[in-house]
């Protein structure tokens, strides 16, 4: 025999001012297993839950519904009371009689009695039916994975490698760095990118804690929080990093000659390269798709004259499988392919330039060791005009969404025009000038005011080559009237897309991305840098376009996050989960794409039936990733799927208590 | 310069903005008021407002201003805005819906350009194809411009580009149908 | 059963289900505001609204239920990334079974409405009551028992 | 292969050497073009500022007529195309106005016969090596700019070539044995609409086209439409007398280079109907294919 204890709050006179208690305490007496019923002022205060464990020893109660306040706010306190007083915490119920019905219902006693009455009826109902549920837990594997070795990466694995925690960190290209590494000078202090990178690259690879697998990539993901198992593809370097001293003599002896991606094609690399100076780590890599070695057998120049023996053209691709307790995300953003604004001959045009490229101009051991020249005659340009918003805040062309890093990068290209070169003109065409941060707009209004930018309302309709010049077509929408420009180079604010591999990472992991394949976080207020998966979180521009500033203050947040997992031996587990029942399940597989945190498969079970072993699949629900939301338990035809604590039968109970 | 009482133009603009948004199909308020559609437009240079500034003055339910202007008539439909627009406004059809309804309502900014037309479409519907002398021979007399483009009469004459003669299809009578059936459904030609 | 047979003092009765993470607490916020509403709804606490069977509402109108409202989060906001997905599609195909079994659909609804929505909370509770009181007893399925 | 055929009211006044040419061409290609018998005018300037229905009335009886043959049409005139184009598309796309244009014109129209320009239809359906293989004469050291004019490519949806920096015409050039001429006024306006109602809006966009061709150091400038020839060849004296220049650059129609290339004897072509003298250009192609064959 079940036996129901049930636990009527005054709360003051906050709830029996407008529910009579004692009554709604008699009522209960006569439901259906209610052992003992009565009523008190304050039952969260201490005497409130001796009463309560008092009652369970005397009366002998199994079970305990507590009417008062919302569970919002005192379930966790009932549990803990049940608990000490020696019951499941799962078997207690609550009935919101305050918030859901003496407050909303100040005038009408009588109805709001027979309210709480119906209220308590159908916590009795449901706790009739309620088990005795355990958490169980989960061991977490103490170590990070920072996918991505940008700005964010280095940030998330300093800051976690600080609290003594292992991370390693799988980067894609030959060093670590990102597109900051590319960058020239920062806004909003026009300080140099590398002098304040280029530390914390070090700092990251010296740190005892942090292991750097570059030229690496993620190649399958398993399992899910505290302990994901990680393979990695660690791409054949042709150099072996332990026997390698950075020398350089190989790649000055390298004949092949290769336009550098690291400086926008706008400069030649060598087939053994390292991608800029400052690499890290600072030992080349051999580009097996242009050296001559692979290509055609012959040269093996660099394997000759190499001191240390360190050349190494038979290395192969290796896989390696780790396993982690979290995830860190920071795999940041590429530019969009402005080849698709034919009206700005983009590609045609070779002072038709990005803002990247700008930023290699301006950078002293870039291709015009930092003086501003046109990359088609190495020219001053005395006329540059800068185009905002190419590629964002356009549906027609490319996004809706505006990349918010580039009115800050312009307004910074267009200061250095006018500091770096002698009576230059800076254009600049916009829409809108988008400068919330500190000091932004601040350095904006210098660009206009000190540097004297001119900045013109409008957007380009078409830019083409006149002679040496390019002939720019604007609207100066303030005056109403077509502007045109003679400019010498023409400086594209292109957008800052997602990288093109991103969902097939997001896929592997196992979380979402939005339709521009940005990631998405849990929540974008609440949870910015967690994802809907547990244990996995984002870091920088691959969530969104962000600054240098923001992406490390997520990166450095998703590292929090990762540590307060980290911390612990064990993770405890929800225990309101879905369950199957394999007897009756059909395996038809109705369920599996329905969980929203693919938290149930198919798996083969074997069972023995009229004597004959026979397999058949049947759904399975990973407890580590059920969240308990029940949307597959609506979708299982066989009703084989259940959710603990909020079961059919509990549901039902609780319907038929109200109306019958 | 005038103070414009927003709230009032805005009530009184109402219908024809509505006019302009079912013919059009075009929402104006999806315009940025970005310029591109002006930078790029060919006949900017002779317009009293830019295309953008049309695209504003329906936005705010200016629509008197917008059916008075010379830009609407002064537009070659060369379709670079709609082209180039990175709202997909289809700025040329917003164009020929206002011509279309400033010509309903009689407001009518460019009247010579208006009298080409009607004499086009009144050669189309006599003679089932457009007979180009008669044409600008008609135009120039109606516009009060007799000798206007006089000089490549002879030469294109000469050239056989010019036939004396309408060509007409031999029974025109479908044409003339069509043109009786758009009436119908309440076209104004 | 005709209107003139309708009982006296009879009150609708409208079950609630809300989901816990949106309309559960709107409901606690209108409650902490002290915002009125008739006392004839009920509110069944579930995870999330894609947490509701269909079943639910089936039985609840075969015993007399006057009224029924599923309430989650907004689209887009499911603290379960999509669970009010599947409720707003559930609805439609709801509201179809109910009319078939002859029941008028419209006694049952879904909303959403978010955790700091406290006076939507009032504002649709209120209406459907009302809606509900105007369209008498839920007789129907239970007279068919 | 075998296209109903919409010459259009230009053809037979104006453009009777785009004409000429194109049914030449077609032949000497192998293209069957039959002529929509009866054809009327698709309202072109004029219809669409006038009534929309009207507009698209006008050109879906030609287009009905070639469906009820089920040939797609081939249309010369950039202008025309651009107005059948319209027509086809927004008839597919709406049973509504498939209904209601059908009730109009008293014929049945689907959308299914396609509007085609001239120049896809060579370009794309026939190949630039099938017309490459044909060509006897090529157009040796011809500087060729291609002038596709506002109408051919746009809107950008519709059209089958890139709306801002279009190939076909530069590509069929190259494929006739002459040097295409990049530039950047491709698709800029000519202002058209306006030559008779308003010449002095136009000029200056002549003007603009004009001199960018002529900055190029092209012999001469190819189009596909006959409004653009009439305002780039005929008014090109009367335009340059107003802003002090004197072109002297040729224009063809493309149809007109393409039948010189596969051997059509020029005069035949029409040619001699051109305001802009081109008897230099045909000289210096007549002087390179004597050396080629003396050589
Ligand atoms: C022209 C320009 C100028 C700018 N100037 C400034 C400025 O002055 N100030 C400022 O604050 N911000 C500036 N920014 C913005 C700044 O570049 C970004 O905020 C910053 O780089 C974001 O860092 P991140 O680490 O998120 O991404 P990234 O820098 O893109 O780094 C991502 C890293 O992840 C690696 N990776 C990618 N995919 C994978 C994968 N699948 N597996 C393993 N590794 C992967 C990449 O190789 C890369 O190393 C500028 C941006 C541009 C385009
Ligand atoms: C009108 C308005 C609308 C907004 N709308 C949005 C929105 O829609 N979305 C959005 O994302 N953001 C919005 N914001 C911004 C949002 O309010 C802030 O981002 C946010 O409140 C910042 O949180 P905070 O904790 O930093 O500061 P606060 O919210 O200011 O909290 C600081 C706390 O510190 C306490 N405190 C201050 N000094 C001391 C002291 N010396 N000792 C002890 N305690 C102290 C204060 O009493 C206060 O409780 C809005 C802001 C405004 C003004
Ligand atoms: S349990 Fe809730 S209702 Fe009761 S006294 Fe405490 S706060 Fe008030
Ligand atoms: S591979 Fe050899 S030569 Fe090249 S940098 Fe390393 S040690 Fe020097
Ligand atoms: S083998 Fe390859 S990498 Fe080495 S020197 Fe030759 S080309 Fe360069
Ligand atoms: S940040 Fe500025 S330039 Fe960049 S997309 Fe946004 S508004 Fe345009
Ligand atoms: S309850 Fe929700 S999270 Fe758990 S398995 Fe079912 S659908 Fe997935
Ligand atoms: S649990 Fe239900 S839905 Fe899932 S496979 Fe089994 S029978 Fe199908
Ligand atoms: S281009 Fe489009 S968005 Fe920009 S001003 Fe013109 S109509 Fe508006
Ligand atoms: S269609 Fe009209 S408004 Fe648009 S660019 Fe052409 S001329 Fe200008």
């Amino acid at each position: 025999m079940k036996r129901v204890g049930v636990f009527i709050c005054h709360c003051g006179t906050n709830i029996s001012a407008a529910v009579d208690c004692e009554k709604v305490a008699e009522n209960a007496k006569s439901f259906p297993g209610v052992a003992y019923s009565t009523d008190y002022k304050y039952m969260c205060a201490e005497p409130g839950q001796e009463l309560i464990k008092k009652a369970i020893k005397e009366q002998k109660l199994d079970r305990i519904v507590v009417a008062s306040c919302s569970p919002r706010m005192h379930e966790p306190t009932f549990r803990r009371c049940i608990e000490s007083g020696g019951l499941n915490a799962y078997l207690l119920e609550m009935a919101n009689i305050r918030e859901h019905c003496s407050w909303v219902h100040p005038d009408d006693k009588e109805r709001a009695t027979i309210k709480a009455t119906d209220l308590v009826k159908m916590a009795v109902a449901k706790v009739m039916q309620n088990e005795a549920l355990v958490r169980s837990t989960i061991p977490i594997t103490k170590r990070a994975l920072v996918i991505g070795g940008g700005i964010a990466g280095i940030q998330a694995a300093l800051d976690i490698a600080n609290t003594g925690h292992i991370v390693d960190v799988v980067e894609k290209e030959p060093s670590i760095g990102g597109r900051m590494a590319q960058v020239d000078k920062t806004f909003p202090t026009l300080d140099c990118s590398a002098c304040i990178l280029t530390p914390k690259m070090v700092d990251v690879a010296n740190h005892p804690n942090v292991n750097l697998i570059t030229y690496s990539e993620i190649e399958k993901v398993e399992g899910y929080v505290g302990n994901f198992d990680v393979t990695i593809r660690k791409k054949a370097r042709s150099v072996d990093l332990k026997a390698c001293t950075g020398c350089g003599t190989c790649i000055q002896k390298c004949p092949t000659k290769v336009p550098s991606e690291f400086e926008m094609e706008m400069m030649d690399r060598k087939a053994i390269y390292t991608p800029f100076p400052q690499a890290i780590p600072n030992k080349p890599v051999i580009d097996r798709e242009n050296c001559r070695y692979f290509k055609s057998g012959k040269c093996g120049v660099c394997q000759k004259v190499c001191p240390t023996n360190a050349v190494d053209f038979t290395q192969e691709d290796e896989l390696v499988t780790e396993r982690y307790g979290a995830i860190v995300v920071a795999t940041g953003f590429d530019l969009f392919d402005e080849s698709v604004y034919g009206e700005y001959g983009y590609g045609k045009y070779k002072d038709v330039i990005t803002g990247l490229h700008f930023e290699r101009l301006l950078n002293a051991s870039g291709p015009t060791m930092g003086k501003i020249k046109r990359p088609s005659d190495g020219k001053i340009p005395q006329n540059v005009v800068f185009i905002k918003c190419v590629g964002s805040r356009d549906e027609a062309k490319g996004k809706a969404y505006c990349s918010k890093t580039c009115c800050m990068y312009t307004a910074k290209h267009a200061t250095l025009v006018r500091e770096k070169i002698k009576d230059s003109n800076a254009y600049v065409f916009y829409m809108d000038v988008r400068t919330p941060g500190k000091g932004y707009d601040e350095f904006y209004t210098r660009t206009t005011d000190q540097y004297g930018a001119k900045y013109i309302r409008g957007r380009v309709s078409k830019i083409y080559e006149k002679g040496d010049k390019l002939i720019v077509w604007g609207e100066d929408t303030l005056l109403g009237r077509p502007v045109e420009i003679e400019a010498d180079m023409v400086v594209l604010a292109t957008a800052m897309v997602a990288k093109a591999d991103a969902a097939k990472l997001a896929q592997m992991v196992g979380f979402s991305y939005d339709q521009n394949h940005f990631y998405t976080e849990a929540h974008p207020k609440l949870a910015p840098v967690e994802t809907h998966t547990a244990g996995v979180f984002l870091a920088g521009a691959c969530q969104g376009p962000k600054d240098i500033p923001e992406s490390v203050a997520q990166a450095s947040a998703a590292a929090v996050k990762v540590c307060g997992l980290l911390s612990k031996e064990e993770m405890p587990t929800e225990p309101i989960i879905s369950a199957v029942n394999e007897a009756i399940c059909s395996g038809c597989g109705m369920c599996v794409p329905v969980c929203p945190y693919t938290a149930i498969d198919l798996k083969v079970i074997q069972e023995r039936i009229h004597g004959k072993t026979v397999s058949r699949k049947v759904a399975n629900v990973n407890s580590g990733l059920c969240q308990g939301c029940g949307a597959c338990t609506v979708a299982c035809r066989s009703a084989a799927l259940n959710l603990k604590h909020f079961t059919n039968e509990q549901i039902l109970a609780e319907v038929d208590a109200l109306c019958l | 310069m005038e103070r414009i009482e927003l709230t009032a133009a805005w009530a009184k603009g109402q219908e024809v903005l509505a006019e302009v948004t079912k013919e059009s199909g075009v929402r104006a308020s999806k315009c940025y008021q970005c310029g591109k559609c002006s930078a790029g437009c060919p006949v900017a240079f002779a317009m009293d407002k830019t295309p953008r500034e049309i695209m504003r003055l329906v936005q705010l339910g200016l629509m008197d201003e917008a059916l008075q202007s010379h830009t609407i008539w002064l537009c070659a439909s060369c379709d670079t805005c709609s082209t180039r627009c990175p709202r997909e406004v289809d700025i040329a059809r917003v164009m020929e819906t206002l011509r279309i309804i400033a010509k309903r309502k009689g407001s009518v900014a460019e009247k010579k350009m208006d009298l080409f037309h009607d004499l086009f479409l009144k050669s189309v519907e006599n003679n089932g194809r457009v007979h180009e002398l008669g044409l600008i021979l008609g135009f120039n007399i109606y516009g009060m411009q007799p000798l206007k483009d006089a000089h490549f009469g002879p030469s294109m004459l000469l050239k056989g580009k010019l036939s004396p003669l309408p060509h007409t299809i031999k029974d025109n009578g479908e044409v003339k149908k069509i043109f009786a059936n758009v009436r119908k459904r309440g076209g104004k030609l | 059963m005709s209107i003139t047979e309708m009982p006296q003092n009879w009150e609708p009765k409208i079950l609630v289900f809300a989901c816990n993470w949106c309309t559960y607490a709107g409901a606690d916020l209108a409650g902490l505001s002290r915002l009125q509403y008739p006392p004839n709804i009920r509110i069944l606490r579930v995870p999330c609204s894609g947490r509701v069977n269909p079943q639910f509402v089936i039985r609840a109108f075969q015993r007399g239920i006057d009224g029924v409202l599923v309430a989650g989060c907004h689209p887009g906001d499911c603290h379960y990334v999509s669970g009010n997905y599947f409720t707003r599609r559930r609805y439609l195909l709801m509201q179809r079974l109910l009319q078939y079994v002859g029941i008028d659909p419209e006694r049952f609804q879904a909303r959403w409405i978010s955790g700091s929505e406290g006076p939507k909370f009032q504002q649709v509770v209120t209406q459907i009551t009302e809606e509900i009181r105007a369209m008498g007893p839920n007789r129907k399925l239970r007279d068919a028992q | 292969m075998k296209y109903a055929y919409y010459p259009g009211c230009s053809l037979s006044s104006t453009g009777v050497e785009y004409d000429i040419s194109t049914k030449k061409v077609a032949k000497s290609l192998g293209i069957e073009l039959w002529e929509i018998p009866e054809w009327n005018c698709c309202g072109a300037s004029s219809a669409h500022l006038t009534d929309h229905l009207l507009a698209l009335a006008l050109p879906a009886r030609n287009l009905a007529i070639a469906e009820e043959k089920g040939l797609d049409v081939a249309i010369p005139c950039a202008a025309c195309y651009a107005r059948c184009k319209a027509t086809e598309v927004e008839v597919r796309n709406s049973k509504e106005m498939q209904e209601t244009i059908s009730a109009v014109i008293e014929r049945q129209y689907t959308g299914k016969s396609q509007a085609r320009a001239l120049l896809d239809v060579f370009v794309n359906d026939l190949g630039l090596e099938s017309i490459n293989t044909l060509v006897n004469k090529p157009l040796k050291d011809l500087k060729v700019v291609s002038y596709y004019g506002c109408l051919l490519v746009r809107p950008p949806k519709l059209g089958f070539d890139d709306a801002e920096d279009p190939q076909s015409m530069d590509k069929l050039i190259e494929a006739l044995g002459g040097t295409p001429v990049d530039w950047a006024f491709k698709t800029e306006c000519c202002g058209a609409a306006h030559a008779t109602t308003k010449s002095e809006v136009g000029f200056p966009m002549i003007e603009k086209i004009l001199t960018a061709a002529k900055e190029t150091g092209a012999d001469c400038i190819a189009t596909a439409c006959p409004l653009c020839m009439s305002n780039l060849d005929m008014r090109q004296t009367q335009v340059g007398a107003k802003y002090g220049q004197n072109y002297s650059l040729p224009v063809f129609y493309f149809t007109e280079l393409m039948g010189i290339a596969l051997g059509i004897n020029p005069q035949e072509l029409g040619i001699s109907k051109h305001f802009v003298d081109v008897s230099g250009i045909v000289k210096k192609l007549n002087e390179a294919a004597g050396r080629r064959d003396t050589a």
